[in-house]
Parts: structure tokens; sequence; C-alpha cells
């Protein structure tokens, strides 16, 4: 089970890469940007899960719960946040390129510079 | 573009069969594992934070630099994307 | 305790607290927001001197961020700390007082010339402050999870200035290529860090450098910083990326990406010998460095001398000063375990990598406000459109001319220290690495010369300037620079003996970086 | 009559959304989620709302002035309790199980918990959710902003054609 988890880690990671090389669209760059960051933080998430833990938190907790590791939660979270500003910057620069070459393929605006 | 599409096809396909051949080694997630810093957290965070949400208990007290990146990057992302897009800002 | 004990935090909070009061100052006009830029750079320039005095004075400190105290990174009973520590030797100091006496001129060569929209000029501070906090903090963390959020955050600001106040579409897709590009490193550092994580539970430089069992997990994650770390430093073929984005860059914005590809420089080498150190043996990694050294030199070269755009000038000098310095960091790698190589050629060519990663970042930010200017005051790009411009650009002639001489490794001025230890050891190491490094350090100097002469001399072409050359900033920024290594070259063994020798003892010393964060008791 | 039934829908949405990020806000040290996830719903509930508020309402000077307040006001109350106790250590949690404001002490092992316990964490997350609202409101705004200005560029364009 956990080795089909580390399996689509890189599976995702890996689609990411091939969208950012393949991909012409800007767009679509940034999609498979996404897909790519979303592999790492499933990674993250993965570490921090121990066989049938819970929630690290002790609110509504019983004595003797086996809890999942908080610190990857933190940088899962974190990562998010990551994703988010670059994804939010990357899209308001091809707003920007669509304004002024009315496209967002990236080999065309090339062709038009 | 049917060669890329094989190369990239390839590419994964590589790339799956090296990490079935790395999963064989001990790898990461083996398993019971040191959680040293981690079981620290587990055993004496809720009394040395007084926070019962571990995961804040972490993030915003024993990796409380972090934040500094974290509301840095929130702050700059918000500031550029506005920079770049308001009205006023650049004109076609 | 004195207020200088929480120096290293205070080197990332006080810009951060520039960042986030800049709004607020905005609404008392303009002049208000370039003297708070002012003075929250020049006071976090005096800081970093003040944590570099502390360092020279004490040897190296410690911070824990939270704790109870400021030393106690081991609370009882505990073998990894558990809180983030930031740990300043001499060596990060010496990367701190450089990356920040850059940020600075970069401030200096903003303030009042950059006009664009209000939001515009408002987001330039917020965001020119930021980068420089995140590059500060990116030296002093111990904690790599840490380190990759400040990288991110840094890439993210310093991309984005770059874009501000252009009409052309040709900067957005630049800063848009370079900022997914940064991305990508950004989830390289970041899958390191978990396969670190997962193996170590921890994340802390310090800890892990004492944990380390070099097995599969670790060679892959050597790999994937090592890749990252050196695309953020500008060397390997992906950097025709940076020397065009660093070409469409306004004289501020470049000063931030230079200390940007100084401060990758540092986390490449303490990631290398602090991290790895003794463990990595006689690896390959050597053999990589030099490789992409030699392949940076010839990339720079070859493409300056076919360039005629003037602007990526600066970017291809430094890309081919990069290699040198990588050419140093493999051979004093490749010796780093047999102590009789180390005493002989390993020892000076981490002396003069280190030196001339310094030297050659303070003189190509020299180069590159000259070029910027030059840019900006004959909105021109094409070295055929320029000429015998130092008849009306006295004041930056000077400053190009004394920049390029210090580049060309020539004496009297200071760049000629750093090329003479780096030649000495290469060609003890390989006569052939040696030979190959002294024709590029040839070609560099006719490469300078070339842009020299279609620059300055000759006729002039150019009919009007859009701006006077006597605009204060200007001078102030490139003069200062000027001044700093120019002091450097009046004294060439007090700067070695004193920001130099102690750095390179600091990472060759694992064991003592250990030691700072997790005590010596251990 | 269709438009004001989306309308109430979206404003029970948004509402149910506002509701869920102050509670993930304030609840942060006893319950899942934290002040940087529970601004992140306030924000994606004033995402649900804006195309059904009229642009001119969103981009009025004095709401995008509020936003910019709530980010500085923020952004500087997170600074502030980061030095609270500069005694010690920057982000020392000097607050907590002190008696005093959030000093609550907490029962060890699994409880409910006291809502004034945690110390300083409480107050970050309620600083960040704070400065999250006011950056990622201002962001969305913009790129509303944005695209109606380029739908309105558009119809010129096509006048003139």
């Amino acid at each position: 089970m956990r080795d089909f988890v580390v399996f689509s880690v890189s599976v995702l990671f890996l689609l990411g890469l091939g969208g950012l090389v393949f991909k012409k669209n800007l767009l679509k760059k940034t999609m498979a940007f996404s897909v790519a960051q979303s592999s790492v933080v499933l990674f993250f998430v993965v570490l921090g899960y121990r066989h049938g833990s819970r929630p690290p938190l002790f609110t509504f907790a019983s004595e003797g719960d086996l809890m999942a590791l908080p610190s990857a939660q933190v940088m899962a979270t974190a990562t998010l946040i990551l994703s988010v500003a670059v994804t939010a910057v990357l899209l308001a620069l091809i707003v920007l390129l669509h304004r002024h070459y009315d496209t967002v393929d990236g080999e065309e605006i090339r062709r038009l510079l | 573009m049917v060669s890329r599409r094989l190369f990239f096809v390839a590419a994964i396909l590589l790339f799956v069969g090296l990490l079935a051949a790395a999963l064989r080694s001990p790898l990461v997630c083996d398993l019971p594992r040191d959680v040293a810093v981690d079981g620290h957290y587990l055993a004496a965070g809720q009394m040395e934070t007084q926070a019962n949400d571990l995961v804040a208990a972490v993030g915003f007290d024993y990796r409380s630099f972090d934040l500094f990146a974290l509301s840095g990057l929130v702050i700059a992302s918000s500031a550029s994307v506005v920079a770049l897009l308001r009205k006023g800002g650049r004109r076609a | 305790m004195d207020w200088q004990t929480h120096l290293p935090a205070l080197i990332v909070a006080f810009p951060f607290l520039g960042a986030v009061v800049t709004p607020l100052v905005s609404l008392a006009g303009r002049g208000a927001r370039h003297l708070w830029f002012l003075l929250s750079s020049c006071g976090t320039t005096v800081l970093a001197l003040l944590l570099w005095r502390r360092v020279a004075l004490k040897g190296a400190i410690l911070y824990v961020v939270g704790g109870e105290s400021w030393d106690l990174a081991l609370p009882a009973g505990l073998s990894l700390p558990p809180r983030i520590v930031l740990a300043v030797d001499a060596l990060g100091a010496l990367i701190v007082v450089v990356g920040a006496l850059l940020a600075f001129a970069g401030t200096l060569a903003y303030l009042p010339s950059d006009r664009g929209t209000p939001e515009e000029e408002r987001s330039f501070v917020v965001l020119y402050l930021l980068a420089m906090s995140s590059a500060l903090a990116m030296v002093v963390t111990s904690d790599l999870f840490n380190f990759a959020l400040f990288f991110g955050l840094f890439s993210l600001a310093s991309t984005s200035i770059v874009t501000f106040g252009k009409k052309k579409g040709a900067a957005v897709i630049a800063a848009f290529d370079a900022l997914l590009f940064s991305g990508v490193l950004l989830l390289l550092i970041l899958f390191a860090v978990a396969l670190l994580y997962g193996r170590y539970n921890t994340v802390n430089m310090a800890a892990l450098a004492r944990l380390l069992r070099f097995g599969f997990v670790e060679k892959t994650v050597l790999v994937l910083f090592a890749a990252a770390l050196l695309a953020r430093y500008g060397a390997l073929p992906f950097t025709s990326l940076f020397t065009e984005f660093l070409g469409e860059a306004s004289p501020a914005a470049g000063c931030i990406l230079i200390s940007g590809t100084l401060v990758g420089f540092y986390a490449l080498v303490r990631v290398v010998f602090s991290l790895y150190g003794t463990i990595l043996g006689e690896g390959a990694l050597g053999w990589v460095f030099v490789v992409s050294g030699l392949l940076s030199i010839s990339f720079g070269l070859t493409f300056g001398f076919r360039s005629r755009r003037f602007p990526l000038f600066p970017g291809f000098i430094l890309l081919a000063q990069t290699g040198h310095v990588l050419l140093g960091l493999g051979v004093a790698l490749r010796s780093s375990c047999h102590v009789r190589a180390m005493a002989d050629y390993g020892m000076v060519a981490l002396k003069g990598a280190l030196s001339l990663a310094v030297v050659s970042s303070l003189a190509c930010a020299l180069l590159f406000l000259a070029t910027a200017f030059i840019r900006r005051w004959t909105s021109s790009e094409d070295l055929v459109d320029v000429g015998g411009l130092a008849k009306v650009l006295p004041k930056t002639a000077v400053s190009f001319f004394l920049a390029s001489w210090v580049v060309a490794g020539l004496p009297p001025f200071i760049g000629y220290v750093p090329k003479l230890l780096l030649h000495q050891s290469l060609f003890a190491f390989n006569p052939l690495l040696g030979a190959v490094s002294i024709a590029a350090s040839i070609g560099a100097a006719v490469l300078l010369a070339r842009f020299f002469h279609g620059l300055f001399l000759g006729p002039l072409r150019v009919e009007s300037l859009s701006q006077k050359e006597a605009s204060l900033s200007a001078v102030l920024a490139m003069g200062g620079l000027l001044c700093l290594l120019l002091f450097l070259s009046f004294l060439p063994s007090w700067s070695l003996t004193r920001w130099i020798e102690p750095s390179v003892s600091v990472l060759l010393d694992q064991a003592g970086y250990v030691k700072i964060v997790l005590g010596g008791g251990l | 009559m269709r438009k004001e039934r989306q309308v109430l829908a979206i404003g029970v949405l948004a509402s149910a959304l506002i509701f869920l990020g102050l509670y993930q806000t304030f609840w942060g040290h006893l319950c899942p989620g934290d002040g940087l996830t529970g601004g992140g719903s306030v924000v994606f509930a004033l995402i649900l709302a804006l195309p059904f508020s009229g642009s001119s309402f969103f981009d009025r000077e004095n709401r995008w002035k509020l936003l910019a307040v709530a980010e500085t006001a923020g952004a500087l109350a997170f600074l502030a309790l980061a030095h609270v106790d500069l005694g010690s250590t920057l982000f020392y949690n000097a607050l907590a199980g002190q008696g005093g404001l959030f000093g609550q002490s907490l029962p060890e092992g699994g409880n409910v918990g006291p809502f004034f316990s945690s110390g300083t964490i409480a107050l970050i997350n309620g600083a960040l959710a704070l400065l999250v609202i006011g950056a990622f409101g201002r962001l969305v705004t913009a790129f509303f902003g944005a695209s109606s200005s380029e739908k309105h560029r558009r119809e010129e364009e096509g006048e003139n054609a």
C-alpha cells in the first residue's frame, strides 16, 4: 500500500514535469506545475502517516491513540501556500501576456517577440 | 508530435522502472523508523505549547520562523499581482 | 544578554518590517516612501555589518527561534533540535555582509529614477525588501525546509519586480519562464527535504550532518540539491534563461538577482561541505562541478562574443566567473580526502573559489549597473547603436573600466588575487585544466575589452540621452561598489586573512558546524 | 428570478464558508485548521460572491483600502506578537500557561480544551487570518477587475470594428 502511494507520487510528479516540458499553452504549463507541486504535498502527507494513526489532535482524543507525525503535515500546508502564491503570480503574468499578444501559446508569443 | 509523446511515455516508463527498482532497497518509508523529533512533539508538545492541535503547535511555535516565509509569500504574491493587473496599472 | 544576541533573527525581521510598513508610509507620498526604503535597506546593512563584527569577535553564533533561551538548541533529553535554529559562522557572516551590501547598492540605484504607476512603485519597494529579507534568511537558517520556503519567497519576489515599469512583453515572458523554472527547482529542493525528513525525521542541517550515512536516498538527495542549487547559482546549460532574465532587469532589480546568485553559491557549498562533507569521499561530484564549470565558461564566452545586445553582457561575464568558481570547487572536492593534496592545492583552490565568488559578484554588479544605466539613458540595446559614450558618461565609463579590470583578474586590483590562487591550484591539479582556465581568463579579458570599446570608445552615435548622468543615485550606487572594490584592492592580504581564510576553515570543519548547533558534548 | 435564486444560494454558501473560516481561525489551537487556512476559506467566499456583486462594488476605493488596512494590520500584529518577549527569543510563547490572556493551563491528554489556552498561538492565528484575508482578497479583486476590464476593452474594440 505504501509502495503504491510512493509510486503515485512519482507518477504525479512526472506527469507534471512532462506537462511543463511538452505543453505549449502557458495555462496548461501552470496547471502542470500545480500537479507537480501536489505530488510534493502528497509525499509529505504520506511521510507523516503511520499505520492506523489518528490526526495529531488532543481534542476528543482518547488514551493511547497513535497519532500521525505533525511536522510532516505542517510542511504539507506550507507547501500548499507556496504553490498558491507562485501559481497566482504565474496566472497574472499570463493575463498580461494575453493583453499584449492576444494568445496564451508560448511558442506563438516567442515568434511575435 | 508523435515522437514527443513516445519520448514522454518512454521517460515515464523508465522512471517507473527505476522507482520500482529503488523500492526494493531499504527506502524512505521504512516503518517503524526513528521518530525522535516528532516523538518529542507528540509527547511533550501539548504541555509545552498549551495547544491541543499539535499541527498548530508545531507550525506556530516550534517551526514559527517559517511564518516569516509564509506571510512573506502571501504579501509578495498579492503585491505583485496587484501591481501587474490593477486598473491604472499597465495599459496594453 | 545584550540586544545583539537577536541579530540573526533581526536581520530577517527588520526588512520584513520595512516591507510591511511600506503601504502605510506610502500614504505620506513618494518622498516618504523613498526615504523609508533607504532607511530599511540601510538599517539592514548596518545590522549585517554588526552581525559580521560579532561573529568575528565571538566566533560562530546560534539563535534558537522560539526557544526559552537563545542558545538552548537541545532541551533536556533530546539529541535533535526540535526548533528552527539559526546558525551563523564566518562564512555565513561574510555572505550576509556582501549580500546586504549588494542589495543596498540596488536600493541606491533605485531611488529617484524608477517611475511607474503608483501601485507598481509601492509594490516594488515591498517586494525588494521581501527579497532582501529572504536572501539573508536563506543564509542564516540551518533548517532545510525553512531554506526551501525562503528560496520560494526569493524567487517569487525577485522575479516579479523585473517586469515592473516595462513596456515590452519580452520582460513578461522572461519572468514567466524564470518563475516557472525556479518553481521546478523549488520542487526538487522540497523533494530532497522530504526524502531527508522521511529518512532521519529531522530537517536541521547540522543534525543531519551528524546522522548522515551514505546510501541510495542520500545520493538522490545530493543529486536533487546539486541540480537545483547549481541552477540557482547560474551554472549548467539552463543559464541562458538567467542571462536573458538579468538582461531585462532594471538596475535595482539586477542587484538583488546577483545577490541571489551569491546566496545560491553559499547554499551549494554549505550542502556539499557542511551537510555531506567528508562522507562524499572521492565521488563523482567533483568531476560534475569541473564539467559544469567548463560548460559555463564556454557558454558564457561563446555567447558573449556572438551577442551584440550589451545588457546581456554582465550575465555572460558572471557566467564565465561562475565557471571558474566551480572549477575551483571541483578541484577542492577531488582533493578533499587526501591530506597531502588538500594541503598542496585543495585549500588554495577553495580559497580562490570563495574569494572569486565574492569579488566577481561585486564586480559584476558594478558592470551590471553601468550597462543597465546606459540602456536606460540611451534607450538602446544594441552595441551597434551606441559608442563613444566615454565623452558624455565619464563616471560610468570609469566604473565600467575599473570593474572590467577587476573581473579580468589583472593587478593591481583585487581581482588578481583569487585568479592567481585558482590558476595555481588548477595547474597543480591538472596542467591541462590550468591551461584552460588561464585561456578562459584571457578570453574574458578580451570580451571585456570588446564591450568597453563598443560602448565607450569610437565616434558618438547616440543623438540624445534621455537623462543626464549626474543622477545622484546612479553615481552613489556605482561609486559605493567601486569604493568597496578599491578598498579591498588596497588591502588584499587583509581581506584574505580577515574575510576569506576564516570562511574556508569553517567550511572544511564539518564537525565545527555540527558543534555550533548541537553543542560540544555529543 | 433565476438570478435572485442564484444570489440566495451563493449567499448561503458564502456565509457558511465565512463561518467555517472564522471557526478554523479562532479554534485553530484546538481543532484542525489554522489562521492561514481559515483566511483562505473567507477569501474563497469572496471569490464566490465577486461575480454577483458587480464590479463597481468591490473595485470601489474604500473596499480596496479596507483590505489593504487588514493586510497591514495583520502583518504588524504578527510582527508584534513575534517580539512579545525579547527577554527570551523571537517567537517565544510567553503567554502560554501564565494565567493571563490566553494563558489558561491545559489538562494533559485527550480533552476538549479551554478556549483561552495556548498563548501566542491563538493570537498569531488571528493575525495571520487577517493578513491572508487582506492580501488574497486584494489579489482576487485585482484578478476580477482585470477580467471585467478585459471584457470592457473587447466590447469597445468590437464597436470600433
